[in-house]
């Protein structure tokens, strides 16, 4: 029943038109939760090394490289979609997760969800965006400003940890 | 023969993205990272780190799941999407 | 710390907007969490009175009065946001809830949240909506496409009892 | 004198949407809400719902708060919006 739409790619996306798609004849459901998550401009393994006025300065600094698994990646994703899709009753799910160089402030993932019930679309994505730090296969390399080989970030214990409430 | 994927810092550790393992004589994941231990110093060190994940046929896999010839696995470090 | 910014209205507004305002320049909140309550279609109390071809004559038949407590509204909402700003650490929270005549599809509520972290965002935006739900003075009343004299929404007893999680 | 506004379906039973009471005697919005209720039979049925929700000076209230001279006060059903 629930329409499920995942995609793992390069380019950029607009999170309004995947509100309006989510939204596009769907009038039966009243709730659509969205969470949408962006690189940050700083991070402690990199901030010893960058210019305090380098976000200033204009230009797109790139800042992270972001690896993917493909084939995986993207069943991964339907896969903890599908999950929440059982576990709660969803109208539409659709996930977006980017690969390949990003700068700060571009967007990363998109998970958007609508359903009849709000707490159902709030649970389910935060669930599927629980899930997907833990379990898809993304890594992400945090680059200097100055383009040096870059660093990997650290998996959080608290990524893993989140999993136990659901 | 099983083809063996490895992807971000594991990847660079090991300057190898992917290869190919003959499938006569491995029959779990534990027993081909094993073998691929045994491929020197570089690997059998990248390859003790415990937190490493593993997918068989791109699914999140464990040390005692079977594998065969014709199979897809990969090797990483803890995934950091999202 | 936060910059809180509720506003209520009979207008429509546009998430993509919103969320692109909830950007501008903040590169610093890694998370944005969103959720958009719009009318739905149907309901128990007119499904018996509505044709089930209305929705596709293509006029838009109004199907909802939202009534509200002008001044308290606002600072209800408020009240709310500053709540939630204090118990995560929020950048932006952006609540807009209309009033007026409203038809199905239509937006009517909009809670934007940006954060560092992104369970503070979703936790928030989930924080905000339940009491929301129970705490703010609007009142919405259900019109039949013939445009009789209407039905108040009941309350529900599970918008009250989602609250004590909090 | 006490401004005292009524929203939703109690506007409705009540046909009324605002008034003001004397300030005098009232001390507590429990007190004012039973005045209210003096005004005949459909004010002391529609005010007798002990779902309706109270809200002095904008805030939600109960009927023990204290209500003076000049307040504004709100009676109106369970709110419905989001």
């Amino acid at each position: 029943m629930t329409d499920i739409s995942i995609v793992v790619q390069a380019e950029g996306f607009d999170p309004g038109a995947e509100y309006n798609a989510l939204r596009r004849e769907n009038t039966s459901d009243g709730a659509t939760a969205i969470f949408v998550g962006n690189v940050r401009d700083f991070s402690p393994a990199i901030s010893a090394t960058t210019a305090p006025d380098s976000s200033s300065s204009g230009s797109a600094v790139a800042v992270m490289e972001l690896e993917h698994y493909p084939g995986m990646a993207e069943s991964a994703l339907d896969a903890i979609a599908r999950e929440a899709a059982e576990r709660w009753p969803l109208g539409r799910v659709r996930v977006i997760h980017r690969y390949g160089r990003l700068a700060a402030g571009d967007e990363i993932v998109f998970v958007g969800i609508t359903s009849a019930h709000r707490q159902a679309a709030l649970d389910a994505c935060a669930f599927i965006m629980d899930f997907l730090k833990s379990r898809a296969p993304f890594w992400k390399k945090e680059l200097t400003a100055g383009g040096s080989a870059g660093q990997w970030v650290e998996a959080k214990k608290s990524d893993e940890s989140a999993l136990q409430k659901w | 023969m099983i083809k063996v994927l490895f992807f971000a810092g594991l990847r660079e550790q090991l300057d190898c993205d992917s290869l190919e393992v003959e499938a006569g004589g491995v029959s779990t994941l534990g027993e081909l990272r094993e073998v691929l231990s045994s491929k020197g110093d570089t690997w059998r060190v990248a390859l003790a780190n415990e937190r490493l994940q593993m997918a068989c046929n791109q699914e999140l896999s464990h040390g005692d799941a079977a594998v065969r010839d014709g199979d897809e696995v990969a090797f990483f470090p803890p995934v950091t999407g999202g």
